[in-house]
Order: structure tokens, then sequence, then C-alpha cells
């Protein structure tokens, strides 16, 4: 990294995502202030339905129609949030890249894989498709796959989950983004696969030195890629810091029940269920399911405070 | 109680019904009272179809399975009726496993309803008033349609539908794999605790070892559509 | 991004198609009582007269207030078209549902049925039934229906199978559902939706199939007044008295109209897409 | 590869659909070749001064075989000649036979006139004619029934005699009909299909687009008798009436026949238009049947007098067809101008009907008798526009004097087993050719005991009436015989004569000097009508 | 893939052997004596009496007074062996007439049936591209009322605008080539749109929710460059069923746009063998009509097929 203060790729100012539905708006992602520097990776980690993905399509505006995204969002000094549809849509693919969530749904069942990933090649850099052909191969042949280059012929339904994810790690990855945001990798994947991804992620994005943004509930996927750990609960960030920190010494009450509820930690489950984001409870967003609930949280929403070297945590009982 | 002898099962895919996909090879198994099995293996391995075979839902082409001795697949109708509440099966997604249509307190109600168990539908009401809150759900959930609830939650309620009817097995196919790691310790602690209190057999199908390891006393390996009993 | 309102907006056709109807059950129901000429009385001297105060759509060949013999027709008009539908929506749906949900030979049987009602051209069909047991109202609605089944008993054999292969369908089966049962509480709530769409599309076209088949000479009995004999009457006034044939065609693509945007908005709101996911993780 | 294949195929239907839709928009622009020659000779026509005239007209033409489509080919497009021919009253005039007598009661002599020719060139001679009438009588042997006739032998070169099996005064009436146009044999080829008509008259046979129903005919230029003034007919079908009159509205075709009679007076208002109409030999009437309460006289004729022809013939059909009395429209020579038929007079009528037992007991405002009311069924059919309109004037004018009428119109074919299997029908409304053939007795025949047991009546009297009269040799004494029975079957009233059945013709400016033959079946142009 | 098509060709050949046997035996069932039928077409005007003997002569003429079956079994033989019989009122082997007016009716329906789709489809993509605008809601009840409109009924208003005010087109018939093809034409594709354009819009809605799109949009692709490389392929299966559909009313519909525009095609000769009896030529018709029928569902079938490559590449490896 050049000098200390990397520079900061993007900067979000309070970030705010509503959903209109048939009766009310729906807060998705609630005062979201963050910063991502310059090949950092940083992994944004929470329960299923507390609104991680929301906030990464919201980043990248792939939201659908009825939602309302507020906010400031700076990608390289640029404004995105504002920008129109046709300048960011130039961004895209070769400068920010998606690696989506549902990796069976998200290849086109008519078309061959290869040429998949062929395409966001030949739409940016206009090489012949014989070049772009040799690239997408060496690239497969990095991610590890059988059966080359008969595979890039087949089609997605040819093929298994854990192969469909890597061709979209593969689409991801070829044009050589320097922003990439990868969306539940290991979700649905078998228990043996998983472990794979995750090593060839974490080699690609090495050797690329893009910089990630990593939404998962996986805390393996977290522990072996991330270098920041965001922790999310009901649309707000309950914790922030450095991987050691959050995961091995969580803060939150949330963190620590997370962890708890490891396997290897003997599946303590925190009791009581996240709430669905058009019932948020008053105060602290936690306090229903907190064991150190008191008063005061069940009144007074916490705002985040810094507890230095970069941590910050939303909780009185913490900061106390 | 539950048994599989040599049962196999093969399906045709792609349009033509020309190729054809052996999901099932010569499985037998066998659940007794009160066991806790756990079946693990890679998806794609015939995992799920062993167990919808089991629960009498796919007429297996080879083989059979019988339930105390008699064959699943001849019973008469009344006796049908009896194995279906004798053996119950939890399935992979659970917001897909109840009617969208349909309220929740429709969707719990219907078992009771279709057994008889009570008469008035006051105690038909009490009856899953006291069921939920050994669940640990809040009655509110009677109002609400399946996509207004959690992955969890539905989970609960699809466990709860099921002990409705007291079974002898509970086939679990793959209960947690769609839940997040905090809310599937809450799911399989509760199957645990409440296939104990009925002595209840459980068959737990995973591809996570972890999940077996931590729920089942035996533990069956399918590989390739195949068994290898360790 | 502007986020538009979302509940007049979207189904904009449900409100249009809704307030046509609305006219039109006004129009039905308190039409014979408004209108004072008998739509029957012959009288020449009023022979095509253009449309005035006293007769607001003008009177046809033979004296008689096209105004009233409208407001007649309409209502045998919808009459036949809301029993043909019945009849073959019924039909179609049994059919349809037996073939998807059972399958098999069942369901290869059905379909070389459908298939061979499809390629039999349906003015045939009517022919035959209209020629064997003569031209009245009864006999058109068997005519009409005998055809119009096949399009529901496709719409439910294709939701039936989409259906069956839902997880909640095998979980109601391992409750201890009866074939019956599953098809009464599940499989049949599921398709309602489409069936309404289709049966509000489909009275437009039957009531121009009657104009058609009036075209062909073998439609109601004359003289009472159905919409689509009139507009056949109108059409050799096309040029001298259009007004005969235009304001029946105009009631008839108006109740067209209103059924099809009606059933479009219907559409449009049970199409589980439009549903707003609200929040996906 | 299979990729390749199918976004092939998708550019295909493109391209394909893309040249057709362009293909139809500079169709428009210039001439299409597809149908070069089709304009090209109607253009020389024109170009030469040639004369041609296209009419267009409901009937479709089926095929060209001169027997089966006789009125097709004899009186429309004049290509055949008969050996009888009639003048402007039906009276029979010498055609191709000079002149025909009987020499006894069942054989008859015509001599055939000298020096005509066939279009291919073949004389016309007594072996011809003996040939061509077998041909008829084989294709179609209910000719030979109706006028049972035994042989046909040519015994001299210009000279052929006729047996009959049975006495029939008015043979030479039988001959005067289209299906007896004289052909050539060369009209068949070997086993009996027709490739072209070769006839006499003032027309060749030119072509016949099947495909299209269209069939045009040129000037004879060897004609023996007066030329035609126009060189060319063309006959387009065009089945519905609406279409057909905007056909000739357009200027596409110059003459239309049978346009809708409310379009007559829109179509007359246009300058360059001109709407003709004419009383055919064909007319509109309706049998009772006598199994109903009309087995009794007065009842039927209280009926005729309950009917407003006046208003029927000025309202319904707009004056395209005028209100008959008896059976023969007054052009046609043996039609007896006596009968003043039933005027409307509804209080006669109740009159009548009253003597019978017939009045409103009830007061419900329809008749009764002994507790049944006066309600009965009119039977018609579509295929003639005028029928349906028709029968509801009828039962609006009945209904005012209290009798119930229901309409029922049908396929033309289910009248028959409607008429057996219903017992509530009262008329059957119909349309009959009383000129088929010439002759003063063959359509009264229609009306003797075998035919009308069909709906219930048997007459022995009017029978013998109609055996003499069709024995009578004396044509003078004939046309008296007729017109008593004429007189005789007005008054039994067992069927309601309405109108007769109008014609209308439209006419470009250019087209003038239209004479009309009442002895046409749908219609017929005299050769000397002029074009400028 | 080629025992599918096999399979396929099998069933049709049933279908049409049922409908061969339903035409027939409808026939019988239709109104009036066949004899006297066919005596009112060929010598007699319509509604002239005619006599017994005749009648009588007309029956033993025609033999038509054999049993049924036995006349079905002869025309069986004899369509087995492509003699399709000749039609008495046109005195011509049936085979020859289908011959002579079927490139009419073919011209006319697949002219309508691709002018049609060529106008449907991308009004379809419109409506759904620009759903709930005012561009969607303005072609939705635009198409809805020109489908309102029974098709006699517009075609005279055409003619009498088109031909008769203006003078551009030609009132009916063939005659001249090409621009007598407009009018019928336009009137069939009128019946058909507002059907293939609500179908388009629904299946390109349904694309346009799918995943594979929205990752199209994240790797920098247009929604139209979207639709083309990856919405043309998947929307395509609904919109062509459908559109084999459709040929089933255009191939049945032309009886009456036929009859009103004098197109001499496969209607027309319908209509008046229905109205003549006769069985033979009426028996071709059918035939012909239920052939294309088939064969367009039968093309659709085959083009859904090569469209999803489930079909030819096996049911792919589950590993």
């Amino acid at each position: 990294m050049e000098e200390e203060q990397t520079r900061e790729l993007w900067r979000i100012e309070r970030l705010q995502v509503f959903f209109k539905t048939r009766g009310n708006d729906i807060m998705a992602v609630n005062e979201f202030s963050l910063s991502i520097y310059q090949g950092e990776r940083l992994c944004l980690l929470g329960e299923s339905g507390c609104g991680k993905s929301v906030f990464g399509m919201a980043l990248l505006k792939l939201l659908p129609e009825n939602a309302e995204v507020l906010g400031k969002a700076y990608y390289k000094g640029m404004e995105t949030v504002g920008m129109s549809e046709k300048t960011f849509a130039r961004l895209r693919g070769t400068e920010i890249a998606v690696i989506p969530q549902g990796a069976g749904s998200s290849l086109d069942p008519t078309m061959r894989c290869g040429k998949q990933v062929e395409e966001c090649l030949r739409l940016h850099e206009k090489e012949n498709s014989q070049v772009c052909r040799q690239k997408v191969l060496s690239l497969l042949k990095r991610l590890e796959l059988p059966r080359l280059p008969g595979i890039a012929r087949d089609y997605p339904f040819e093929l298994s989950g854990g192969m469909k994810q890597r061709i979209l790690v593969a689409a991801g990855i070829v044009c050589h983004p320097q922003f990439l945001l990868v969306d539940e990798p290991t979700k649905g994947l078998d228990w043996g696969c998983r472990d794979k991804v995750i090593t060839l992620l974490k080699k690609l994005v090495e050797d690329e030195e893009t910089s990630v943004l990593l939404i998962t509930h996986d805390f393996n996927v977290a522990k072996s890629l991330a270098d920041r750990v965001v922790v999310m609960y009901a649309g707000e960030i309950v914790e922030y810091g450095m991987r050691e920190d959050v995961l091995e010494r969580p803060v939150h009450p949330y963190s620590k029940g997370l962890l708890a509820a490891l396997p290897q930690n003997g599946f303590q489950a925190i009791e009581g269920f996240s709430p669905p984001l058009d019932q948020i409870p008053k105060g602290c967003r936690f306090h229903p399911r907190c064991p150190h609930a008191t008063g005061r949280c069940a009144q007074e929403h916490p705002n985040l405070t810094d507890l230095g070297e970069g941590r910050e945590v939303r909780c009185f009982y913490a900061e106390g | 109680m539950l048994r599989a002898e040599h049962v196999s099962k093969s399906f045709c895919v792609g349009r033509g019904r020309n190729t054809k996909i052996q999901a099932v090879l010569d499985v037998s198994l066998e659940i007794n009272k009160g066991e806790h099995l756990g079946l693990v293996g890679e998806s794609g391995c015939g995992k799920s179809t062993l167990a919808r075979m089991l629960a009498g839902l796919i007429r297996p082409d080879g083989g059979t399975v019988l339930l105390d001795g008699q064959d699943i697949q001849k019973l008469p109708v009344k006796a049908r009726k009896e194995f279906r509440r004798k053996v119950q099966i939890i399935f992979q997604n659970p917001q897909q496993a109840f009617h969208p249509r349909m309220k929740l307190y429709e969707t719990l109600a219907e078992p009771i309803r279709l057994f008889h168990l009570v008469e008035t539908r006051e105690q038909e009401r009490l009856m899953l008033e006291e069921a939920m809150e050994r669940m640990g759900l809040t009655t509110d959930i009677f109002g609400r349609y399946p996509h207004e609830i959690s992955g969890g939650q539905a989970q609960r309620i699809a466990l709860l539908r099921s002990l409705m009817l007291e079974p002898k097995v509970l086939i679990a196919d793959e209960p947690t794999s769609m839940l997040d790691v905090s809310v599937q310790a809450q799911i399989l602690k509760l199957i645990r605790q409440t296939t104990e209190e009925n002595e209840i057999a459980l068959l737990l199908i995973s591809h996570d070892m972890d999940v077996i390891r931590a729920m089942s006393d035996k533990v069956i390996f399918m590989h390739e559509s195949a068994l290898n009993l360790n | 991004m502007k986020c538009r309102k979302f509940s007049v907006q979207r189904n904009l056709l449900l409100w249009i198609g809704g307030a046509i109807l609305l006219v039109i059950i006004f129009v039905l129901v308190f039409g014979p009582s408004l209108c004072t000429h008998d739509p029957l009385k012959v009288d020449y001297t009023l022979k095509l007269r253009a449309p005035c105060r006293e007769y607001p759509f003008g009177t046809d060949g033979m004296g008689r207030s096209v105004a009233a013999r409208v407001v007649y027709g309409l209502r045998t008009s919808m009459k036949i078209a809301i029993v043909v539908m019945l009849i073959s929506c019924v039909i179609g749906v049994c059919v349809g549902v037996l073939s998807g949900y059972v399958g098999g030979s069942v369901d290869l049987i059905l379909m070389r049925v459908m298939e061979v009602v499809l390629a039999f051209p349906d003015t045939i069909l009517a022919l035959a039934i209209l020629g064997t047991l003569g031209g009245g109202m009864k006999n058109q609605i068997i005519a009409l229906a005998l055809v119009r089944w096949t399009k529901y008993a496709k719409m439910a054999r294709d939701e039936t199978m989409r259906l069956k292969k839902e997880e909640y369908m095998e979980a109601a089966v391992a409750m201890g559902n009866g074939r019956f049962r599953i098809v009464l509480r599940y499989v049949l709530p599921g398709i309602i939706g489409q069936i309404l769409v289709l049966a509000t599309m489909s009275i437009g076209p039957i009531i121009l199939s009657g104009a058609t088949l009036s075209f062909l000479g073998l439609g109601v009995q004359l003289p009472n007044p159905e919409l689509g004999l009139l507009i056949n009457e109108g059409r050799d006034f096309i040029r001298s008295a259009g007004h005969i044939s235009l304001f029946p065609g105009l009631v008839t693509a108006l109740t067209t109209l209103g059924f099809n945007l009606f059933g479009e908005g219907l559409n449009d709101y049970f199409d589980p897409r439009l549903k707003e996911k609200a929040v996906s993780d | 590869m299979k990729k390749k294949a199918i976004s092939l195929f998708l550019a295909l239907t493109l391209v394909l659909s893309l040249t057709a839709c362009s293909n139809s928009d500079n169709g428009t622009a210039e001439e299409p070749v597809a149908t070069k020659t089709e304009t090209q000779n109607s253009e020389e026509a024109e170009e030469e001064g040639l004369k041609e005239i296209i009419i267009s007209e409901q009937w479709t033409i089926d095929s060209v075989d001169p027997v089966s489509q006789g009125k097709v080919m004899n009186q429309k497009c004049r290509v055949t000649e008969l050996l009888v021919e009639t003048d402007e009253r039906m009276n029979l005039i010498p055609g191709l036979a000079s002149s025909w007598e009987n020499t006894d009661e069942n054989t008859w002599i015509f001599k055939i006139q000298e020096g005509i020719q066939f279009h291919d060139g073949t004389a016309l001679n007594a072996e011809a004619v003996k040939w061509s009438l077998d041909n008829a009588f084989e294709i179609s042997p209910s000719l030979v029934k109706r006028s049972n006739i035994e042989s046909v032998e040519a015994t001299g070169d210009y000279e052929i005699t006729i047996k009959t099996t049975q006495p029939n005064a008015e043979l030479p009436a039988y001959l005067h009909d289209a299906s007896l146009g004289i052909v050539a044999a060369s009209t068949y080829d070997a086993d009996g299909n027709v490739t072209t008509p070769i006839g006499t008259g003032p027309f060749r046979f030119e072509s016949f687009d099947e495909a299209k129903g269209e069939l045009s005919v040129v000037k004879n230029e060897e004609y023996w008798g007066t030329l035609p003034t126009y060189n060319r007919l063309v006959i387009r079908m065009i089945t519905d009436e609406s279409v057909r009159a905007m056909s000739v509205e357009s200027g596409e075709v110059d003459i239309a026949v049978d346009v809708p009679f409310s379009e007559m007076e829109a179509l007359d208002s246009k300058d360059d238009l001109r709407v003709e109409c004419y009383d055919t030999n064909r007319i509109y009437y309706g049998y009772f049947n006598a199994a109903s309460m009309f087995s009794d006289k007065n009842v039927r004729q209280a009926i005729c007098y309950a009917i407003d022809r006046d208003t029927i013939s000025k309202e319904v059909l707009y004056g395209c067809g005028t209100p008959a009395s008896g059976p023969f429209n007054s052009s046609i020579a043996w039609s007896n101008p006596e009968i003043e038929g039933y005027k409307y007079n509804p209080d006669k009528a109740l009159e009548l009907l009253k003597e019978v037992g017939w009045e409103d007991t009830d007061g419900d405002g329809i008749l009764d008798k002994d507790g049944k009311s006066f309600s009965f069924d009119i039977l018609t059919f579509s295929s003639r526009p005028g029928l349906p309109v028709m029968a509801q004037a009828m039962q609006a004018m009945l209904s005012e004097i209290g009798i119930q009428v229901e309409v029922k119109v049908m396929d033309n074919n289910a009248i028959n087993e409607e008429m057996e299997k219903s017992d509530t029908w009262g008329i059957n409304l119909t349309t009959a050719a009383a000129g088929l053939v010439p002759s003063s007795v063959y359509f009264l025949n229609s009306f003797s005991s075998a035919n009308t047991e069909v709906y219930g009546y048997s007459n022995l009297e009017l029978d013998e009436m109609l055996a003499a009269c069709a024995a009578e040799y004396d044509q003078d004494k004939r046309y008296e015989m007729s017109k008593e029975i004429q007189a005789y079957i007005v008054d039994e009233a067992e069927e309601i004569f309405v109108c007769n059945y109008g014609v209308n013709y439209v006419f470009h400016e250019n087209i003038t000097n239209f004479k009309f033959n009442v002895e046409a079946r749908d219609w017929m142009l005299n050769t000397d009508i002029e074009i400028d | 893939m080629i025992k599918y098509i096999g399979k396929r060709v099998l069933s049709a050949a049933g279908v049409l052997l049922v409908v061969s046997m339903l035409t027939f035996f409808v026939m019988q069932m239709t109104p009036g004596d066949t004899a006297y039928v066919m005596l009112t077409h060929t010598f007699f005007g319509t509604g002239d009496l005619i006599t017994q003997e005749d009648l009588d002569i007309a029956t033993e003429m025609y033999d038509l007074d054999r049993p049924l079956t036995v006349q079905y079994g002869e025309w069986m033989l004899g369509a087995l062996k492509g003699d399709l019989g000749t039609s008495y009122i046109y005195k011509k082997p049936v085979m020859d007439l289908l011959k002579l007016k079927l490139p009419y009716t073919c011209i006319l329906g697949f002219l309508a049936f691709f002018l049609g789709l060529l106008l449907a489809v991308p009004l379809g993509i419109l409506t759904a591209v620009y759903r709930n605008r005012f561009l969607d809601q303005a072609i939705r009840i635009g198409s809805v009322l020109a489908s309102s409109v029974p098709g006699f009924w517009l075609g005279l208003i055409l003619i009498m605008f088109f031909s008769v005010k203006l003078k551009w087109l030609p009132v009916s018939g063939m005659n001249e080539g090409l621009k007598s093809i407009v009018l019928p034409c336009v009137t069939l594709m009128l019946g058909m749109m507002p059907v293939m354009i609500r179908v388009t819009r629904s299946s390109v809605l349904d694309v346009m929710g799918q995943d594979y799109m929205l990752f199209a949009k994240a790797k920098g692709q247009s929604l139209f460059q979207a639709l083309l490389h990856h919405g043309v392929r998947n929307l395509l299966p609904p919109v062509i069923t459908m559109a084999s559909l459709q040929m089933g009313n255009i191939l049945g519909g032309s009886v009456v746009i036929e009859t009103v525009f004098m197109w001499p095609g496969i209607g027309n000769l319908l209509y008046n063998s229905i109205m003549a009896k006769d069985t033979n030529m009426l028996q071709g018709c059918v035939l012909t009509i239920a052939l294309g029928y088939i064969l367009s569902m039968i093309c659709a079938d085959i083009l859904n097929a090569a469209l999803n490559p489930k079909t030819y590449r096996g049911g792919g490896r589950m590993a």
C-alpha cells in the first residue's frame, strides 16, 4: 500500500434504503456510514433478513423498482446515488463487479457457461473472440474447474452448485475490477465445496489486489477472507473492527451470541428471533433478545461509539 | 419399526424421457423405536429421494418399505392414513412447506381436523396455543402468511404440525441447511428435545458433518446413491 | 430513483374495467325500465330515422328503436355469454385438473381429445349443432360452449402441473390429505386467479362469435334482439343508415373492453411477480 | 452448432416477413408481375375501343358444365342457345329450330335452321342436336321425366322427331330449358369431363378461373344472328351483397346485381350510378299447413286479407318486387289480368275468422277458439335476403288482428325436416321460379295434389283441370284454361301469393339501353346493350 | 430428438383420423337430406319445388343410400391412396381444388401470421419494459379495442373507407395481386394481435424478473442489450406456443374473412361445401385445416425443444 492512509475507494454517508409496499414503507438499511479503502477486504456479517444484501445492491444501484435510496455514496470521489444510470453503467463490469447470490439462477440457462464469462470481456475490452476465449480458459484453469476446456461449452444445468459458483466468480473477476462485491458465496453450497470456494476466492483476490465487500452469514468465510468485519443486525451496524478483534473478542452481546452458536462452540443458540424489518422494536433493536438489556436499552437508541484503533460498537453495556 | 429392504429408484429426465438417472441403488436401512439415525452425503446422492420413499411419498422401483412388518405401498386406505400419522416428514425449505394463501392457523389446524383429534373449535385453539408456547412462538403468528415469518419460525411450525399427530418416526430432510448458523442451533436443539420427550425415532438427513455429529447416535454415509454403513 | 405511489396507478386497468362493468350492469338492470319503446314493435312510418332526442340510437329498417333493441340485446347476449362461460369453465377446469393431477395415460388421452377439438374448425361444429337442433338460444350456447372449454383445460393443466411440483403439495400428502381434498383445498384455490382472468377475458369473444354465427346465417331466432344479430342486421344499411350497426357494435366493443380490461387488471393483481419482494436479506 | 441453427432460423423468419411486408408495401407502387396477364388484356381491350362489361353477382359459379350450370351458360353468358326461344312476354318463338309441329299426339317434328356453325366451326345439324339432347338427358334424367320424352331421332339432315310416352301439349315449352342448351360433342373429353363449352351463341367461352370464381366470354364474330354490341363479358362472383354494392360504387365493376334493397336509394342518388328494378318470373309465396287450423278455407283467405302487400313491397322490399295477386307476374303472356287477389282488408279478415269461430273471447288480445289461441310459426330461410324481413313484417301485421306468430329462420335444408317434426308450423314462406319452363301449366302443376300432399292438401277438381289443360294442344284455348286455374288457385288460397321476386341492377352511367327479360332466372343482359 | 418427433407425428395422424370420422358423422347430422341439398345446388334454385322422383334419381345417381360406415370406409380407402374423391358441386377431384385454393389461404394466413407476430412481439416487449406507464396502458387498451370488433364488420368498414372512398385498394377478390391482399390481411391480423401482445408481455416480465438479467445489468449491459443476449431465447417459448394456437384461429377465422373479401381460399370452399353438404369436399377442407393446425403445433414443439438446451443435452450430470 502506498502511503499509510490508503486511498479511499468508497465513502458512504448515512445511506438509507426504503421499500415501498402496498401498505407501509419498510426501512431495510438505516443510517449506514462506512468507508472502504483500496485493496481492503471488508466483510459484512449478519443473519439472513438483516439487510446486508440490500446494502450491497443499493451501493451498486441494482435494487428493484420499488426501492428508494437516500443519503450519499462516493466512489473515487464521484457521487453514485444521484448519478445517472447510463454513466454508472460504464463503471459496471470493468471497475465495479459483482458475484451475485443465487448461483443457480444467476446464469442464463440457455447460454453456454464459457460464453457467459466471455461476455463481460467482449463488452468492455472489445478484443476479438479468440483472445477472449483464451483469457477465459486460463482463468477457469486458475479456478481449478474439472474437464477443461469441455466444461466451457456446457450449459449451467449440467454443472453442480460448486462449479456454477466458480463460473460466477470467473465472470466477476475476468475484467480485473478494482472493487468486487461478493454476495453470499457459500449459501446453499455443499459442506465439501464450501471450503474449496473460500480457498479459491482467497487466492484470486490476493493475486488481483482488488478491494472486496464480502456479504455472508458464514463465520468461516469471514474468518479466512476478511481484513475488517462489520456485524449487522436488523438493518444497522452494531459492531465494526479488525477481524481478530471482532471474531475472537467480540464486544457487542449479539456478536458474542453469534460466536457461541457455532457448532465448534457447542450450539448455544440466542433466544428469540431477529425482528422482521416492518416491526422494528424501540430503542436498541437487539434489546428483546439481549441478556444484558437494561431499561435504558429499551428506551434509547444507542449510537456507534468509537473504542479506539478503528473499533466501534452500538451498545450502552459494551461502552460502559 | 420402519425398515427399507433393497430399495432402489431411478428417474427418467430430459424431453422424451430418454436419459435415466439412478437416484437410489439397493439401500437397506432400519429405524427402531426411539433411535436417532443420521444420514449424510453430498447433495445429489439421493438422500432426499430415500427420505421421500420412507415417508411413502414416492413409490420405489425395486424393494419394499415396511412399517411394523407391513409394506406401506400395499396398505388399505384406512391403514394408509394411520401410516401417515405414524411417520411424519419435515422439509428443507420451511417457507415452501406451507400453502402460500392459507393463514398459518389453518395450516396448523388441518392435521387436527383431518384426524378428528378434538371435537370443538375452542379445544382446537387451546391445543394449538399450548403447543405454540412449548415451541416458544407467539400466537400472533396464527394470523400471518408463510412469507411473513422468518425461516426459523417456519421450521418450528412445521415441527409443531408434525408433532400434533404424535408420530412414531420423524424424518427430517436437511431441516437447517437453508437457515443461518444461529437459528440452526435453536432448531436442532428443539428437534432433539421433542424427539427424546416423546421417544420419537428420528432420521436426520444433512450434508453438514457438524450437525450430524451433534444430533445422531448412529451415522450412515451415502455416496453415489449407495450406502456404506460405518 | 423516483418512486411512484402504487395503489391506483398499478391497476389502473382494473379501475377502468370496473367502471365500465358498473355501467353495463346498470344498463342490464335498469335498461328495460328506462327505454320507453318496445324493441319488437314494427312501424314503417318511423323507418331509418337518424339518432335524435326521441330515439337516441335512431330506428332500424322496420322502424324499431335501436336503443331499445340494444338494451334487450345486451341482456340476451350477456345471458348467453355468461352461461357459455360457466359451462366451458366447468368442463375445461375439470378436464385440465384431472389430466394435470393424475397425469400418465389419462393425461395423454385427454390431451389428444383436446387436440381433436382444437383442430376441428369451430364453424362446422356450430353449424352441425345449430342445423340439427335449430337456431334457438339454447343451441347457440351449446355450440359455443363445446368449442371454448379447451382454453380453460390447457390453462388448468399447466397450472396444476406447476403446483404439483411445489413442496407444500408433498407436505399436504404427507399430512394424510386424500386426493380429492388436496384438489379441492390446494389445487383449485391456486388456479382460481387464472380462471377468473380467463373467464372475464372470454365474455367479449363469445358475444363476437354470436355476431359471426348470425353472419353465417345461424344466429339466434329472429326477431328477438341479440347484439351479434343487431350488428349483422345493420350490415346492409352500412352506407345509408350506419347508426343501425354502429351502436350495437360500439356497445359490444365497450362490453368487451370492460371485461378485457377488468381481466387484465385481475391478471396483474394475481400476478405473483408483481407482489413486492418486501425484503430479500 | 445447434445454437447457430436457431439464430439462423430466427433471422430467416425476420427476413422473410420483412421482404413479405416490403413486398406488399411497394406492391401498391408499381404493377405486380404475378397478375400481369389479367389486367393486361382488359387494358388492351380498352385501347382498341373494344367494349367490355364486368358484372358481379351473388351466385357462385361452380363449374362450366352446360347442363348442370345451364342458367350460367345459356342465360348469363349466352354461349349456348336453345331450340325454342321466348319473346319478352314468354311466348314461344323459333330459336335454333325454325319451326315445329306435332304430327300426332306423341310425335313432334322440329326443323333445324340451316347454315349455323358451332364455335369450333362444326356445322349444326340434326345429328348434333340429337347428340346434345341425349347427352343432357343422360346427365340430368329428371329433365326427361318432366317432359316424358321417350326418344329423339334425326329423321333428316335438318329435321328431328321427338316421341313422347304420354301426350304433352307443351313439349316445345319443355325444350326451352336452360339445361338443354345445344352444345357440340367437342365440349366433353373422352371420359365425360367438360373441357370448354362449345355452343352456337353470340359469345364464345374464353376462360374460367376456378380459384377466383371468375368467368369471361368473348364475342363470337361468326354469330348467325345479330352481333352483340360489346366484345367481352366478365362475370365476377361476390357473395356478400354489401360488398357487391361497394364493388360497383368503387368502379371496379360495371354492373352489380341484387344489391341490398336498403342501399338502392343511396346508390341511385350517386350521379355516376343508375339503379333499375324489375319483377322476375320468380314469386314470394307461402303455403299453408293443412294439418293446422289452415284446413279451413275461410281462415286461409282471412290471412290473405290480413297481409298488406303494398306496405311489404314499399317498406320491406323498398319497391324491388311489386305486390302479386296471382302465381304469374303480369308481364307473362298467360297470366290472368282479371284476378284482383286479396286487397289489404283486416276487417274482412276478422269477419271471415269470426264466421268460423275465431274471436278474442278471453280478451288477451289473441284470437282463440274452444280454448286454443290462434298462434303458429312462419318458417323461412335466409339465403334469399328478402324472406326473413318479409316474415317479420307479416308477423307484425298478423299480430295487429290478434294472431300470434313466431318467425323461425333456419338453414334452407332444415325446413323439410322441420315441417315433418313440428306441428306448430303454419306457413312456409319461400320463393319459386314460375318461368322455369315457359309453359302455362308447368308451374301450376306444383299446386297439384301430387305435390301439395307434402303440406296436406289434395284437390281432385284442380288435378282434373290441370290434366285437361296439359292435354290441350291449342295454345289459345290452353291459355284460357290456365287463366281459369290461376283464378281457382287464388280463390282456394291453399297458398298465399305475397309479392313478385324483384331483381335490381346497378349500372355505371356509361351503360344504357338495357332491356329486361322476364324469363331470366337470376339475370340476363340483352345483346344490344349500349356502352360508350 | 428424432424419437420425440416420431411420436408427435404418430399422435397427429391419430388426431386427423378422429377428426375425419367426426366430420363425416357430424355432416350426416346437419339438416336436410343430402339428395335434396345436392339438387338445389346444381339444377334448381334454392327453394324451388323438387319432386320426389327427382330426389330418387339423385339418390340413386350418387348412391347416397348406402349405409354410413360403407361410405366412410370407401372414402377412407381412397384417402389413404391420396384420392379424396370428387366434389359433386365442382365436378372436380377434391385434390385438384385443394391444390388450386390452398396457396391462397396459405399466403393470406402466413402473411397475417408473421406480420401479426412482427408487430405484436415488439409491442409486447414495449408494454413490458414501460410497465404501467402510459404507453403500456395505451397499447393494451388499443389492442383490446381492435379485437372487440367482429371480423366481418371491420372488413366492411375497411372496404368502405379504403376501396370506395379512397379507391386505393380493390374491393375484393384476388385480381390485383398484392394490393388485394392488404385488407383481408389487416383484418385477420387485428384479430390475433391482442392475445400475442398479452402473452409476450407476461413472458418478458417473467424474464426481466430473473436473476441472470440482474447479473447481466451488473456486468454493465443496458436493459436492451441484456434482453437481446439473454432475454430473447428465454422469452420465446411461451410466445411460440401461443403463436401456434393463433395459427389455428387464423385458419378457422379465414372462413369469415374469405367470405367477406371473396378471397379464393379454403375457408370459402369450406363454407360452400358445408352449405351444399358436399361431404367429400368438406372432408378435404377440414383435413387441410386440421393438418395446418397440427403442423403449426409440431413446429412450435420442435422450436421450443431447440431453444431449450435441456432436451438435446440429455439429463445433465448431477455430480
